[in-house]
């Protein structure tokens, strides 16, 4: 029960906090928000000895029995480190924002937000059910929306949330469709249970597919390459949010996903390379971006996804335990799934410290602009503290968090040479090495373009009043500072706490979880990862001392593409051409309108009746036709055809009228003497009404398609005549049963009525009669009301309520 | 052949007369030169055949049948004022709209009265 | 007998309806195709007259008057039509 | 005339009292109404007007003058539809009439209308006078003239 | 019998004569106009329960036994259709009260809303093929009079193009009739079922059945949705909402009701059809949706890829796909109600009709825009909104149907939905508010009202959807396998007579 | 007579679709009146014709013709003709407000 | 000259009188012989058309002051409103339920609640096609 309870507290939150916000309109708010996730994350720190011992924590609450939809929460290791991050780094981001944010922003809507950001991502985590999970999973991205949108003013914000919301929400259908497949094979939406069918599953056509499905929701989530793109765009929101969403939590959901799908979809050797080799691309591509960022905030951005992508590669270096491959040593890949949660962590904690100081950074100066900065080290000397500590972890330097998961990563790397798979030796271990050199480098970058050098600026700085910022906000920083530290001299406890249950979750398969986490030690020899450490941080050295030589580099065709312009492209493509495809046919021209219908009638009916023409006709049914009958039916049909012919509309207009009384006269010779009476009533009173309508109307001109026009109509009206006849024809030939007709010949006794046909409209369908009336009714008001209600302003204006 | 046979055969007798009549006139709507001349053959030549007609078909039923239709001698009644003032009207219309008379139009008493002095405009409408 | 001599004037009824269809086609005037119409009006009425007889049935003889009632109706409609343009005046004289 | 109508119901209805039979018969109206007429006639100078089956008696000549001069001017017209060459002369002349009620000139109108040959193209606006076409003017204006002054007459009898 | 079956038809068409007469006492029409509907969307609920515990309900008009007379047959399919019908419909009424303004409400726009109601709820419980025909002559007329109210000229125009359109499909589906009642002399739906089954569905009778799909696609705007764009963004806000939750889902209805019910036989024949039908429709529509700036061409694109979405359950033809078409119909019928009386709103508060005229509008209407938020979300499938649960069954039903281009198709649709209506929320809700708070045109909170209750709704829908669960099932299950219809519509003699 | 009637029919078909593919106003309603009439002669036509008398109890005889059909023609009548009176009267308010007789040219003006 | 109308109108004094009472005779009738409220109620409105063709629409209006709306409603509701009552006596809905008095005037006239249906159906359609010619008419004119 109290895992949902710990979902529902923020969205709760979240619904009060703008209301509360109406009382106290002030920064205070934010303390308010606090100790929501404080208290949470607290909650969960009781829990972990729980874990610890293997246990995990499950709970459902039945919402849809008729889908078979369970809000069922599971409280693993797995989720216990993204709870962790998410309800930890929320607590530091509060307290962060507090700060940083001015009075003068909608408070309430961010905080709003924030919180039920913090209860979705919380949902996403906790949710056994996939399409619970998915329920969460979107809401993240609309929370994400908004955040990013906080700013809406801005364009930049606009379209960076659009981008956001686009990329994600198309991962997330898909991915929805992924998990429809999974429950097609499965049978189920909890992933516990798709984890306990895992082996009979890569036999199904669908699992394919599902798996990719899934992956594309995991990969636009988690920025992978070529779906990063929105995530430097997402920047425009506030600094707390990226911290906080776009590179400590929202973006690890995909993380979290793969890790989740790993027993799932582990054995299929698709997976492995997917994931493997998509996490090393978008390592390298992001981390080779980062380089020529002058953002500072889009320098962490890519960043961003260039870690997010090793440790999607290391998870996917992970899954290769699961393959059925002879003679290898399965934990030489659970300890790549390791490294991976264990540098998911830390990425939190570094990258998290470093939005924090950029946006101290901002806040201070007003601008990121690497150009502009420059020898802030003297002037802001914690918070160059705290900035070198993170970059230095992220370069993988010690003594920081950073260079223990560095480490893992170049040795899982080079595991992957025992593999006896195709493609793999040779491309991990380098595109790793040189992903960490320019992860190396644009750390540099961050530390001495920014807070060394440029000496010259400084008095500007001075004027500008460069300093610390006050204590509050650089609290949270500091905090991910220690932790840094921290982490780099304890791993083991956290290897031991925290990581090992969630290593149990990922290789429920594997017994216990304790042999599957390796002890974390900063130095083990002089292994092949130790001198390829060294090799990184020679040629980072040298690489970011030639930066301006070889810049040009980005320049060059295949690293200047930017997949954005694809985007971009797609999304002018796609209005452009769709304005130019529906114009092409929404014309608004009744006449095309009408010949779609004809022709769609024709098409389809016309092959319908060509594939059968073998039904019988069969006119030994007919009824005797006499002479006079001849006359009349041949006088109608050049009455008929004559009305396309006259020059005046006048004269079409008797010919219909003379139409009209012919075809009543037909009635009474096919015995229906009440229909010869109203339809000569009724045609008279058209006609009258043609009459009176026509005053202020010119004579109608003779129409003179082009000649392709003409054809085509009249193909069309010939057509439509003879698909009309053809099938009158067969269904006369081809009577199935006898009319229910018969019943009503006993209207005398039944009704009373000795008029069948009267009997019927006024007993037997009475009903249709009442709502013909009505429907003359209708009309007769919607005449007065055409005629009486008018546009008083004229014009077409919208008007119109 | 009884009374009523010699009923029903007059009746039937009157019926083709119509009927002969009524491709006569029409045939005068063919024939005659103008729309003048034409309604002299609509109104009266096929009036009379209609009528001719009907009183066949009343007697018929009435010898047949021993039935009074009161609807067909309501109908005869009906052709009988109605014919003419429709003929009237249609006439008068033409000439109000201008329809010439034929060439072979010997006089024309209304012609100064009604088109002399063009105060009242009538354009054509069809 | 008098089977024949209704069949024959129905047939003739019939070539008198065709011959003023083809008059309210070819016009000229609008005045002749209202003719044309009031004919074929009034000799439908009394085909129906004939065609009671023929099946031996009163189950027509509404159609009868109600066929005389209206040909007359939208005779006068045309007629007012080509006369004035309007066929229903708000107030005459004006 | 209404007048004269009503009473000689009125003594159908009495009749049919005081017979007193079980049930009504049309016969008994029928028998009352003719004893009816019998009285009138006797009575009928009290009224100051004419006996009212005089006008009915009218009514009838009209009709019947009507009739004939509608199949003796019908033949004239098919006689000329079926003629193998057209020899008319239409036209349109004035005729001013000495009916002066909308009843008489109706009628009149409808008369003229109906028989062959003839048509009442428009009537004045005070209702003195016809303009009438005719199908041959020349050969039937005599006719015509001898026609309308009958009918004339024969109206006159039945209204006034 | 159950004479209540008739009162959701028989109420608003009494209410709409009835007020007719009190043409100028405004007060009078709008309380009776909204008490017909919500008591009718009342008796739905009832009835509803009544089919849980009876089973299928029948009334026959005048006592006359099927298949001679007219009957309703009330199945949960038709009732949550009445009851949805009903409960938007009131709603849109309440919004009309404070938007429609004088001159329309003495120009009957009252009673032609409820005679369109009471047609709309006639062609769903209707179980006779010829009273469907009526029944939706009675919503179109009333939906022509709702159409030229006001009079504009684009309205007019508009007009005569769905007008003429309609009494084209109007005529398709005399021919229909006439073909059927020629091939198998009878009316009655259950009775068609019977004799179809009887005689095998064959070539004649799927041509046939063919002539009725084109009918029905024409008003439902499957494929054939020329007129829909055009007619359905000309009226004032409040009609363009009835149109838009009602019209199109009465073409739908009947052709699930009919190709479930009677043409069964040949589904590789009709239901290929109507998939490819539908999946034309979903991207013509898709294309749509983004090929235009007026706010309501777009909304009104988004109905029509609606339509294949709710279709492609039909033409995947299982039990799931049909739960979710179900669900998805209900859906669609609050948020498109919704999403026009928002955008309505929209217009009508800042007089311009397209993306790029307006801005801002997030800053002086916080409260429409977060409904116009909220709706998007709902219409694009973002759980936990009434779209989530339709479209993971209608995903279930395609997958298990092994149709996947229609699966791709629906789910691509739905980006699509998301893209051309963030469209409109990123450029007029968000950006510099350009309307100054003094030219601001004051917003009713009447007027926002039942946009809220419609988001509620939404909401509602999407979390409660167990609560519909046991109707939904059972009408999915009425459609899968009929024979409880048929049952409960013609008696026992019947079924062996014939 | 079936074969006849139906051959009518498709007469009325052609003419009636012609006229609808037009652009002038009156053009297209002549086109909606036509194709009322093809549909209620084929509606009678598929109950059978001349298979019996008059659908009268009065009338002697015990055969009638099927009289089904003609009901339901009588109620598309008076449908068609509410159809037509509204679309008539829409055509003359649209000519009256727009000065125009067929639909392209009163697009071409909203669209000034 | 001024259109002088002596004759129509003359003779339509006599013939709406004949039609009048002919689509009254249809409407009653309907029950055995074809006829029946609708086509009744048209020949009544094709009579008043007449009467407005010969006259003009202030004329007639003075003779008959009716608003032929109101007809056409109160027609409708006659028809809806007697398909309920049966509804009433727990019948079902449009039970036309055939009473036993008989009317002295028309004979043996069963009095049911299909003739008040078929009223309600006379008087709609009258007041539906008045309401319409005069609409076009007033706004024409
Ligand atoms: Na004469
Ligand atoms: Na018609």
């Amino acid at each position: 029960m109290i895992i949902p309870l710990l979902i529902l507290v923020p969205f709760v939150a979240s619904l009060f906090v703008p209301l509360l916000y109406t009382y106290v309109h002030s920064k205070k708010i934010g303390w308010l928000v606090l100790p929501f996730p404080l208290i949470l994350f607290i909650f969960l720190c009781f829990q972990i000895p729980k874990l610890g011992a293997g246990d995990s924590l499950f709970y459902t609450i039945h919402w849809l029995h008729a889908a078979n939809i369970h809000f069922t929460t599971h409280l693993d290791g797995l989720s216990m480190i993204l709870g962790l991050l998410i309800t930890g780094m929320g607590t530091l981001v509060v307290m962060y924002s507090i700060y940083y944010l001015s009075e003068r922003e909608a408070l309430g809507r961010f905080y709003m937000y924030l919180l039920l950001f913090m209860g979705s991502m919380l949902g996403v985590v906790f949710s056994d059910n996939v399409l619970v999970l998915y329920v969460f999973w979107e809401l993240t991205s609309v929370s994400s929306f908004l955040l990013i949108a906080f700013w809406h003013q801005r364009k930049n914000s606009r379209a960076g949330a659009k981008k956001a919301m686009l990329i994600t929400v198309t991962g997330g259908v898909g991915m929805l469709v992924g998990f429809l497949m999974m429950h097609q094979m499965t049978g189920t939406y909890s992933i516990q249970e798709m984890i306990g069918m895992a082996g009979t599953l890569p036999a199904e056509t669908l699992f394919v597919p599902a798996m990719l499905l899934i992956l594309l929701g995991a990969f636009t989530k988690s920025a992978q390459f070529p779906f990063h793109i929105w995530l430097p765009d997402a920047m425009e929101a506030p600094t707390p949010v990226s911290a906080y969403l776009h590179s400590a939590t929202m973006v690890k959901a995909g993380i979290y996903l793969v890790a989740r799908f790993i027993p799932v979809f582990g054995e299929s050797e698709l997976w492995f390379y997917s994931v493997t080799f998509v996490g090393l691309i978008t390592l390298f591509w992001g981390s080779f971006n980062a380089v020529r960022q002058n953002d500072l905030k889009a320098l962490l951005a890519y960043s961003t996804i260039s870690q997010l992508g090793l440790i999607m590669s290391l998870l996917g270096i992970g899954s290769a335990a699961m393959l059925n491959l002879p003679g290898v040593d399965k934990t030489l890949y659970t300890a790549a799934a390791f490294a991976g949660l264990f540098h998911l962590i830390n990425h939190s904690t570094f990258k998290g410290a470093l939005f924090m100081i950029i946006g101290i950074v901002d806040h201070e100066l007003g601008t990121r602009d690497i150009r502009k900065l420059g020898g802030l080290a003297i002037f802001m000397p914690i918070t160059f503290s705290i900035a070198l500590a993170g970059s230095f972890s992220m370069a993988g330097l010690p003594p920081f968090n950073g260079f223990l998961s560095k480490e893992l990563f170049l040795e899982a790397s080079l595991a992957v040479q025992q593999l006896a798979l195709p493609g793999v030796h040779v491309w991990i271990p380098i595109v790793a090495w040189v992903a960490s050199v320019l992860t190396f480098v644009y750390c540099m970058i961050i530390v001495f373009q920014t807070f060394f050098g440029r000496q010259q600026q400084q008095p500007a700085w001075v004027d500008r009043g460069a300093h610390d910022p006050q204590p509050g906000m650089l609290l949270a920083p500091s905090v991910l500072g220690v932790m840094i530290v921290a982490l780099f001299f304890f791993p083991n406890v956290l290897a031991k706490w925290i990581v090992q249950p969630a290593m149990g979750a990922i290789y429920p398969s594997f017994g216990n979880p304790e042999t599957l986490v390796p002890h974390i030690a900063a130095w083990h020899g002089f292994t092949p990862a130790f001198w390829m450490t060294i090799g990184i941080i020679l040629f980072g050295a040298v690489l970011y001392i030639f930066l301006p030589q070889w810049r040009r580099v980005y320049t060059i065709a295949p690293f200047s593409w930017r997949i954005d312009t694809i985007y971009t492209l797609l999304l002018m493509q796609l209005e452009g051409n769709s304005y130019h495809l529906t114009n092409k046919y929404m014309t608004g021209h009744l006449h095309r309108y009408f010949t779609y219908i004809m022709l769609f009638f024709i098409a389809m009916m016309g092959t319908a009746l060509s594939l059968v023409w073998r039904l019988a006709f069969n006119f030994s049914e007919d009824s005797v036709v006499t002479l006079n009958e001849y006359i009349l039916v041949f006088v109608m049909m050049i009455a008929a055809l004559a009305i396309l012919f006259v020059k005046s509309r006048l004269i079409a207009i008797l010919l219909n009228g003379v139409l009209g009384f012919t075809v009543a006269f037909l009635f009474v010779v096919l015995r229906a003497p009440d229909l010869a009476l109203t339809q000569i009533v009724v045609e008279t009173v058209t006609t009258v009404l043609f009459l009176l309508t026509f005053r202020f109307m010119p004579d109608w001109k003779k129409e003179t398609p082009r000649r392709p026009v003409k054809m085509l109509n009249i193909f069309i009206a010939v057509a439509s005549g003879l698909i009309v006849i053809l099938t009158a024809l067969i269904v006369q030939g081809n009577r199935l049963f006898e009319p229910i007709s018969k019943y009503f010949e006993d209207a005398k006794t039944l009704t009373g009525g000795g008029n069948i046909v009267n009997a019927i409209l006024g007993d037997f369908r009475a009903f249709d009669t009442m709502l013909e009336i009505v429907v003359l009714f209708i009309g007769g008001l919607g005449v007065y009301v055409l005629i009486r209600l008018k546009d008083k302003k004229g014009g077409d204006q919208n008007e119109d309520q | 052949m009884n009374e009523n046979e010699i009923g029903e055969f007059i009746g039937a007798l009157l019926i083709l007369f119509g009927g002969i009549f009524s491709v006569i006139s029409v045939f005068g709507i063919i024939r005659l030169p103008d729309v003048y001349t034409r309604s002299h053959a609509a109104t009266k030549s096929s009036t009379l055949s209609v009528l001719l007609t009907l009183i066949g078909v009343f007697l018929y039923f009435l010898f047949h049948d021993n039935f009074v239709s009161v609807r067909v001698l309501l109908g005869i009644v009906f052709v009988f004022l109605t014919a003419p003032v429709a003929g009237h009207l249609i006439i008068r219309a033409a000439y109000r709209s201008k329809v010439g008379l034929a060439d072979i139009s010997v006089e024309d008493e209304l012609y100064e009265v009604l088109h002399g002095d063009s105060s009242e405009k009538d354009e054509e409408r069809m | 007998m008098i089977a024949t001599m209704l069949a024959i004037s129905v047939v003739l009824f019939a070539i008198t309806i065709g011959i003023a269809v083809l008059r309210l086609i070819i016009g000229p005037s609008m005045p002749d195709r209202v003719i044309a119409m009031d004919v074929i009006g009034v000799n439908l009425l009394a085909t129906i007259g004939v065609v009671s007889v023929m099946y031996g049935t009163k189950a027509y003889l509404e159609v009868i008057l109600i066929l005389g009632i209206l040909s007359f109706i939208s005779t006068i409609a045309f007629s007012k039509y080509i006369e004035r343009g309007v066929i229903v005046e708000r107030k005459r004289d004006r | 005339m209404p007048a004269q109508l009503l009473l000689n119901l009125f003594i159908a209805f009495l009749w049919m009292l005081l017979i007193d039979e079980d049930e009504l018969r049309f016969s008994t109206f029928y028998a009352g109404f003719l004893v009816g007429i019998g009285i009138l006639f006797f009575m009928h100078r009290f009224f100051g007007t004419r006996f009212y089956l005089r006008r009915v008696y009218a009514a009838f000549k009209l009709l019947f003058i009507f009739v004939w001069e509608l199949i003796q001017s019908s033949a004239v017209v098919l006689r000329q539809i079926l003629s193998p060459r057209l020899k008319i002369e239409p036209g349109i002349f004035k005729y001013e009439t000495m009916l002066r009620s909308d009843v008489e000139i109706t009628m009149l109108s409808m008369l003229l209308t109906l028989t062959p040959g003839s048509v009442v193209m428009e009537v004045t606006p005070d209702s003195d006078a016809l303009y009438i076409h005719a199908m041959d003017v020349q050969e039937s204006r005599e006719g015509l003239l001898k026609q309308l002054k009958n009918f004339e007459k024969a109206i006159m009898e039945v209204t006034r | 019998m159950t004479n209540a079956l008739v009162y959701p038809v028989l109420i608003p068409l009494l209410t709409a004569i009835v007020i007719t007469f009190f043409r100028n006492s405004l007060i009078l029409q709008r309380i009776l106009s909204f008490l017909a509907t919500a008591s009718s969307a009342g008796i739905g609920v009832y009835l509803l329960m009544r089919i849980q515990s009876d089973g299928i309900l029948r009334l026959d008009f005048g006592g006359w036994s099927p298949p001679y007379g007219i009957l309703f047959v009330g199945d949960s399919f038709a009732l949550l259709l009445v009851t949805a019908a009903a409960t938007v419909t009131s709603l849109i009424l309440l919004y009309a009260f404070s938007t429609i303004g004088e001159s329309f409400e003495k120009m009957y726009v009252y009673p032609f809303m409820l005679f369109l109601l009471a047609g709309v709820n006639g062609s769903f419980l209707t179980g006779d093929v010829f009273n469907l025909f009526v029944c939706f002559e009675v919503m179109l007329l009333a939906s022509y009079a709702l159409l030229v109210l006001g009079g504009r000229k684009v309205q007019l125009v508009e007009a005569f193009t769905y007008i003429t359109i309609n009494v084209l499909a109007s005529w398709f589906f005399l021919l229909a009739i006439a073909y059927l009642y020629g091939a198998t002399g009878t009316l009655n739906m259950a009775h068609l079922a019977v004799r179809v089954t009887e005689n095998g569905q064959g070539a004649m009778l799927t041509i046939i059945s063919l002539l009725f799909l084109l009918v029905f696609s024409l008003k439902a705007g499957l494929l054939l949705y020329f007129w829909l764009p055009g007619s359905y963004s000309a009226p004032p806000a409040a009609i363009a909402a009835l149109f838009g939750a009602l019209l199109t889902k009465v073409g739908i209805y009947a052709m699930v009701r009919l190709f479930t019910l009677v043409f069964t036989h040949s589904p590789e024949i009709t239901h290929s059809i109507i998939g490819i039908m539908a999946a034309l429709t979903l991207i013509g529509g898709s294309i749509g949706a983004l090929s235009t700036r007026d706010i309501r061409q777009i909304i009104s694109y988004n109905v029509v890829i609606a339509v294949g979405f709710i279709l492609v359950g039909l033409a995947a033809g299982n039990e799931v796909a049909l739960q979710g078409s179900i669900y998805y119909v209900l859906h669609d019928m609050v948020v498109k109600a919704m999403l026009f009386l928002a955008g309505g709103l929209m217009i009508s508060l800042t007089g311009k009709a397209r993306i790029g005229e307006i801005s801002g509008l997030l800053k002086n209407y916080p409260s429409l825009g977060w409904l116009f938020f909220l709706a998007m979300l709902s219409l694009t499938g973002i759980p936990p909104f009434s779209g989530f649960i339709g479209k993971v069954l209608l995903g279930e039903g395609l997958i298990e149907a092994e149709t996947y281009v229609l699966l791709t198709l629906a789910f691509l649709s739905s980006l699509f939905v998301l893209y051309s209506l963030l469209r409109i929320f990123l450029n007029c809700f968000m950006g510099e508010a350009v309307i100054g708070e003094e030219e601001q045109v004051k917003l009713k909170k009447s007027t926002l009202f039942p946009i809220v209750v419609l988001g509620v709704l939404t909401f509602a829908i999407g979390i409660g959807a167990d609560v519909l669960a046991p109707f939904v099932n059972d009408a999915a299950a009425t459609l899968i396998d009929p024979q409880s219809y048929i049952e409960a519509v013609l008696d026992k003699d019947w079924l062996l007579k014939d | 007579m079936e074969t006849l009637i139906t051959l009518l029919v498709g007469v009325l078909v052609m003419v009636a679709v012609y006229l609808l593919l037009s652009r002038n106003f009156v053009r297209i309603i002549l086109g909606t009146a036509v194709l009322s009439h093809a549909i209620h002669l084929l509606i009678l036509a598929m109950g059978g014709l001349k298979k019996g008398g008059a659908p009268l109890l009065t009338e002697e005889g015990s055969n009638y013709t099927d009289a089904l059909p003609q009901a339901l023609i009588l109620t598309a009548i008076v449908i068609s003709f509410a159809v037509t009176a509204f679309l008539l009267v829409l055509a003359y308010r649209i000519y009256r407000e727009t000065g125009a007789d067929n639909l392209d040219n009163v697009r071409r003006e909203l669209d000034d | 000259m001024k259109i002088n109308d002596v004759i129509l109108q003359t003779v339509t004094k006599i013939v709406v009188f004949i039609i009048l009472t002919f689509g009254v005779e249809l409407f009653i009738s309907g029950h055995n012989d074809p006829g029946g409220g609708f086509s009744g109620g048209l020949v009544l409105a094709s009579a008043l058309l007449l009467l407005y063709m010969t006259y003009d629409i202030e004329t007639v209006h003075q003779g008959i002051p009716f608003d032929f709306k109101k007809i056409a409603g109160l027609g409708v509701f006659l028809a809806v409103s007697s398909s309920a009552i049966p509804m009433l006596f727990s019948n079902q809905f449009l039970t036309q339920k055939k009473g036993e008095f008989a009317l002295a005037v028309f004979g043996n006239t069963e009095l049911s609640m299909v003739l008040l249906f078929e009223a309600g159906v006379a008087l709609t359609v009258v007041g539906v096609v008045v309401t319409i010619l005069l609409t076009i008419s007033e706004d024409v004119s």
